[in-house]
């Protein structure tokens, strides 16, 4: 087989795998099998979504039409252009262009505090108005028309903030990734790392280019 | 398994697994998949027998019709504790966890799993929810019994969150394993082990993984759901609040139901081990047998829908689910007679695995034929949350997975310690398990037929024969894991030395020494034929 | 012989009230007979092939055989056969179950912990008591007041979950006269294994009979009508009244007109007021020895004249 | 998976297949305009047609374009191995399994109706 033997073992290859490459790949496979499960697991979600966006449809067109749509639009640019300068830094590590990887990694980093802020300045209106999941919903002063709207509700923080729980996972992971490159640990020869987190991060941008028309928009 | 790897007899004193490393912080951090495997086994037969007392606790409770020894609200807590330890902190992660976790990387001939520290990690995640579990005895109990239907759920007024959170948890641990398993038999296998060459064992294990990472995260969506809803009231699955409370059954059976397959798969792998090794022969249909462990994990995601044909399903809906059911019993089948085949004309031996191998054969007939009742829907009508459905699923995961890990440890045991056990006490326990099991869940088929529902702290009299046999069968079902574990016990203290390969199995893990080393080979093995060729 | 393993089935089985629990009787049989079969080639086999091909010695040699596709086909094929006849039947009693008949007798029967209420459209109200007349259609309509509730009647093969929020349905025309029990099959609490209900089959003149002095229930003098409520509302399940017994909240013997001692610490006095609250607000105030929250609030589901009878009931429980 | 294990090292060799920069803008820009696209017709449907039964179709087909670009590109799984494809659909193939038999349920439902 054409196995390489140009670099049987480096530091970074443990003792079971044949090679670099061989264990990038098996990485690699791990990771898309993680991400299998975090789609089911946003999935299931979304299947209850579907299913009572179907049953109740004019209380899901009043709880989206509660929230700011413009909002969303701009978190999801920013997701959007986070997931481009992630794609980016692997690339230039691809092409071992070091400093220009580290630059990107912190434009990701910074793309993530912009959108959870944002998120934070729609949470803390949601709160201030009373729009909060289930029976703590605030219906007197809401005015909600429909009586299950705390539901929407409860569909809009369970999906936003276990997305919002993965961007800051996400930022935790790229800031040590950043760190690390800096010292100049991931090049054109081992970038396994930085790989995973970034089919990660844009596993987290793809799921909210779902989430932005379903909650904010067609509601 | 003709590899070419080096036969040299290896002399007592020589380094291996257990010894190489000293001390239980080098158990605690441990990254090598057999001392993994170790940390589960005593972490899982702890737990067994935690849950193997609470089931002790019903039966006495049910010796007679009545209050005995229980209030009706401590009785549903331990009955909730036997069903969610046993599922989630037994079963679940029995066989995957122990046996797969320290054979597959050794049967296919790795020097680890794919990814050493996830695999730690997943056992301090496993124990991590386990002890959230355990915790919840102490804070506030639980009474849900362990399927947590909503809304009874949502209104009790145990500690159901935190036992939640716990599910979830442990489920988290199930995938990691499960991730974990695929890619080491997609990534680490042996120069020349195929796919068609790897162990029946490994198939189950795989196919098990599959489940485990297609599954699982729909449990703890569900899981975290219910949580909400706990906490919040969302309203999702609480009909109060405009929800569809047998939508939570449709979340939680699209989980559970294949999770029974990653309860009984696992077993039937080890059986086919056991059955392979012990009648010295190749194994019947190889090939079918594998591609039946597929193709139960892919049709299992098809049928959960069998778990609700009395909930308010749609009919339409129970008349497709009981058909796709039906289909699961072809590929079961078709294992049950691979097997018998691979005992015609073999050389059978009945040392204590090859019994316990039998004597899941024989359950799990009774089970599977049972199950085929349970799929067909007019009678599940009568049958469905009635004793039968209980003696059924006994059968298959206490008959089929318990009787299956006892041979498996019997039967690498001395793989795995380099030790013996007592023989004849060793056949002494199966005849005590076998035959207790029978007498405990035998006569709930009847009691169920005569229509006991399960999940009662009491019953009218003429339940009480049957119920008091089966609650006699339950103390020799205790005796014969009691006695197992001093067989296992007084053969790790003082057994006798175990060759490298004392049953003349053909699959690699019994080419290396017993133990293994920490590399598991000496010499990195190639494969150049099958896993069964007893020529 | 047919009949014999016929009779071996149902020996087991709650007497078949309706025809189609003889049909799911029959189903069940042509199951068990051919399971037995199945078995027996399964397990016979293993044990014959176990003892004929017994170790003799370890270097006796093995047959090799890997595989043989004709026998494969044959024991995937014909048990799918089998499968689907199996499925088709049983299908085909299903559909009947759910085929509800017009004009059919309806009776509302609401599950909650822990008692069956049925009510009949005279407004006739019994609790863990159905009373049909035999040989008619009868159709249950089920609601639940809780949580999730099974409606299961052995004898009839019949079940149902009963669903908060929503109806749900069974039907069955009894044919034979007698009392059959109903269980709740689906876990709902404290006292599921306590929900046990009597379907009573009737003669027709019986049932009128029976409707009409139901009827008549509303002339009741008022503590008597609190007793029936009392059994209605499956008040009874917890509160014993014709002793101090204590089964799952206090007795209620002997209590108007004495002191209760509070978790609180207080103490109060068993008035009319007190038995109100404590039956709409049951956790305002608890007696000392027992649990918060364990008694459902009967708030919205007594009308005051009803819930007078009731205190008028326990008034009389000297 | 590979009948022969040693044959994903042909594949992907030691240089991983990298991506043109050229790429991954367009890709950006194509998502950028999908995102314009989406609010453009929710424009359409809410404000010029006041509610159409398309707005949640459009909406949804618009993010699964833009889905699987990012899929292709940004996670590579254009260039990648077939195991890794399988097992991405794998999840997605799962996930339609639970939404059509809980929504075959909930739609196959005869309602009861209550008589009193």
């Amino acid at each position: 087989m054409s196995t390489s033997s140009s670099h049987t073992h480096d530091s970074h290859v443990a003792h079971h795998f044949r090679d670099a490459n061989h264990q990038f790949e098996s990485a690699k496979q791990g990771i898309w099998l993680f991400m299998v499960t975090e789609i089911l697991m946003f999935g299931g979600l979304f299947v209850g979504y579907a299913i009572f966006h179907a049953l109740y449809p004019k209380m899901f067109a009043e709880g989206a039409s509660h929230l700011n749509w413009k909002l969303g639009f701009v978190n999801t640019l920013v997701l959007i252009f986070s997931s481009y300068t992630m794609a980016m830094s692997i690339h230039h590590l691809q092409k071992n262009e070091k400093s220009q990887a580290v630059t990107k990694l912190w434009l990701t980093v910074g793309c993530g505090v912009i959108f959870m802020c944002i998120k934070a300045f729609e949470y803390t209106g949601k709160f201030q108005h009373g729009f909060l999941p289930g029976r703590l919903l605030d219906v007197v002063h809401t005015g909600a028309e429909s009586a299950n709207l705390g539901m929407y509700y409860g569909f809009y923080y369970c999906m936003t903030g276990l997305h919002g729980l993965h961007v800051l996972i996400g930022m935790g992971l790229i800031v040590w990734l950043a760190l690390r490159a800096q010292k100049g640990e991931f090049g054109e020869d081992y970038f396994t790392p930085v790989e995973g987190v970034g089919i990660f991060w844009h596993i987290v941008d793809l799921i909210w280019i779902f989430l932005f028309p379903l909650l904010y928009l067609v509601g | 398994m003709s590899a070419s790897t080096h036969t040299a007899s290896h002399t007592s004193g020589e380094v291996n697994y257990i010894n190489e490393f000293k001390g239980l912080k080098s158990w605690f951090t441990s990254l090598d998949h057999k001392r993994i495997g170790l940390l589960y086994m005593i972490s899982v037969l702890f737990f067994f027998l935690v849950g193997g007392l609470f089931a002790l606790l019903i039966r006495l409770e049910l010796f007679k019709p009545g209050a005995q020894y229980l209030t009706p609200d401590q009785y549903n807590q331990v009955m909730t504790y036997h069903g969610a330890i046993m599922v989630f902190m037994v079963i679940v992660p029995g066989i995957p966890a122990i046996l797969g976790n320290f054979f597959l990387p050794l049967q296919i001939g790795a020097k680890d799993v794919a990814f050493p520290r996830l695999n730690l990690t997943s056992w301090y995640v496993f124990m991590l929810g386990a002890i959230i579990a355990i915790c919840t005895l102490f804070l506030g109990k639980i009474d849900t019994g362990w399927t947590f239907y909503t809304p009874y759920s949502i209104k009790t007024g145990t500690a159901a969150t935190m036992m939640v959170v716990a599910a979830f948890v442990m489920g988290m641990s199930s995938i990691l394993t499960g991730l974990n398993f695929i890619v080491t038999v997609h990534k680490l296998r042996a120069p020349g082990m195929t796919m068609f060459r790897i162990p029946l064992f490994i198939w189950a294990i795989y196919s098990t993984a599959v489940l485990q990472i297609l599954a699982t995260p729909v449990l703890g969506i569900t899981l975290l759901l219910l949580a909400m809803e706990r906490t919040f009231g969302v309203g999702i699955f609480d009909p109060n609040l405009g929800g569809d409370p047998v939508l939570f059954q449709h979340f939680f059976w699209f989980y559970s139901h294949p999770a029974v397959y990653i309860m009984i798969l696992p077993a039937m792998g080890v059986v086919s081990e056991l059955i392979a090794a012990f009648s010295r022969k190749t194994i019947f249909g190889y090939t079918a047998i594998a591609f039946s462990s597929i193709g139960i994990a892919a049709v299992s995601f098809f049928v959960w829908g069998h778990h609700m044909f009395v909930s308010g399903q749609s009919e339409v809906a129970g008349i497709v689910f009981s058909f796709l059911t039906m289909l699961v019993g072809v590929p079961t089948a078709i294992k049950m007679f691979n097997w018998l085949s691979t005992l015609y004309r073999g050389n059978i031996s009945f040392e204590s695995p090859m019994l316990f191998a039998l004597g899941f054969l024989f359950l799990f007939a009774i089970g599977g034929v049972t199950g085929i009742m349970l799929a067909t829907i007019a009678t599940d009508v009568h049958f469905h949350d009635t004793y039968f459905v209980v003696a059924h699923f006994h059968y298959v995961m206490v008959g089929g997975t318990l009787m299956a890990l006892m041979g498996g440890l019997y039967y690498w045991f001395p793989k795995m310690f380099g030790k013996m056990y007592n023989e004849t006490l060793a056949r002494l326990t199966f005849v005590l398990i076998f035959i207790g099991f029978n007498v405990t869940f035998f006569p709930q088929f009847i009691l169920g037929a005569m229509g006991m529902p399960r999940r009662y702290f009491d019953y009218i009299p003429a339940y009480q024969s049957l119920n008091s046999i089966s609650t006699i069968g339950s103390w020799l079902i205790g005796c014969g894991f009691l006695l197992s574990l001093y067989v296992i016990v007084t053969a790790l203290r003082s057994g006798e030395k175990a060759s490298d390969n004392p049953w003349g199995a053909k699959t690699l893990e019994w080419q290396t020494s017993s133990p293994p080393p920490h590399t598991n080979f000496h010499v990195e093995p190639v494969v150049t034929a099958g896993p069964y060729e007893y020529k | 012989m047919f009949w014999m393993q016929y009779a071996f089935a149902s020996k087991f089985m709650p007497t078949a009230a309706t025809d189609q629990a003889s049909q799911v009787n029959n189903l069940y049989s042509f199951l068990l007979i051919s399971s037995f079969i199945a078995c027996v080639i399964l397990i016979g086999g293993m044990i014959y092939f176990a003892y004929k091909y017994k170790r003799q010695s370890l270097t006796a040699k093995s047959a090799y055989i890997t595989h043989n596709t004709f026998l494969e086909f044959l024991w995937s094929f014909i048990p799918l056969v089998i499968f689907l006849v199996v499925f088709g039947w049983g299908w085909h009693i299903y559909h009947q179950m759910r085929q509800f008949p017009k004009d059919a007798l309806e009776v509302h029967v609401t599950g909650k912990q822990w008692a069956w209420e049925a009510t009949y459209k005279s407004g006739v109200r019994t609790a863990n008591l159905v009373k049909v007349p035999i040989d008619t259609d009868v159709k249950i309509i089920l609601a639940s007041n809780d949580v999730i509730h099974s409606f299961y009647v052995p004898s009839f093969r019949i079940k149902q979950d009963a669903v908060p929020g929503r109806y749900t349905a069974v039907w069955f025309n009894a044919n034979k006269l007698g009392d059959f029990h109903i269980f709740c099959t689906e876990y709902c609490g404290t006292q599921h294994s306590g929900m046990i209900g009597k379907l009573q089959v009737v003669s027709r003149e019986e049932y009128d009979k029976w409707l009409e002095e139901e009827a008549k229930f509303s002339t009741l003098p008022i503590a008597q009508k609190g007793e029936k409520l009392f059994q209605i509302k499956a008040c009874s399940g917890c509160h014993s009244v014709a002793d101090a017994s204590v089964k799952v909240g206090p007795s209620l013997f002997k209590k108007f007109g004495a002191k209760e001692e509070l978790t609180s610490g207080d103490s109060t006095g068993v008035d009319e007021n007190y038995l109100r609250e404590s039956i709409l607000n049951p956790n305002a105030k608890i007696v000392k020895g027992f649990a918060s929250g364990v008694m459902p609030s009967f708030q919205g589901q007594l009308s005051e004249d009803e819930l007078s009878a009731i205190i008028e009931y326990i008034k009389s429980a000297k | 998976m590979a009948a022969n294990n040693h044959s994903e090292h042909q594949s992907a060799g030691h240089g991983h297949h990298i991506i043109p920069a050229e790429i991954y803008k367009k890709v950006a820009l194509a998502l950028f305009v999908l995102t314009l696209l989406t609010v453009g017709f929710h424009y359409l449907f809410h404000s010029v047609m006041h509610g159409s039964v398309l707005a949640a179709p459009v909406a949804f087909l618009i993010a699964a374009v833009k889905a699987s670009l990012v899929l292709m590109f940004f996670m590579g799984l254009k260039y990648d191995s077939v195991d890794n494809r399988i097992i991405f659909a794998l999840g997605f193939f799962f996930l339609f399994v639970l939404i059509f038999f809980s929504a075959l349920d909930i739609w196959t439902r005869v309602a009861v109706t209550s008589t009193l």
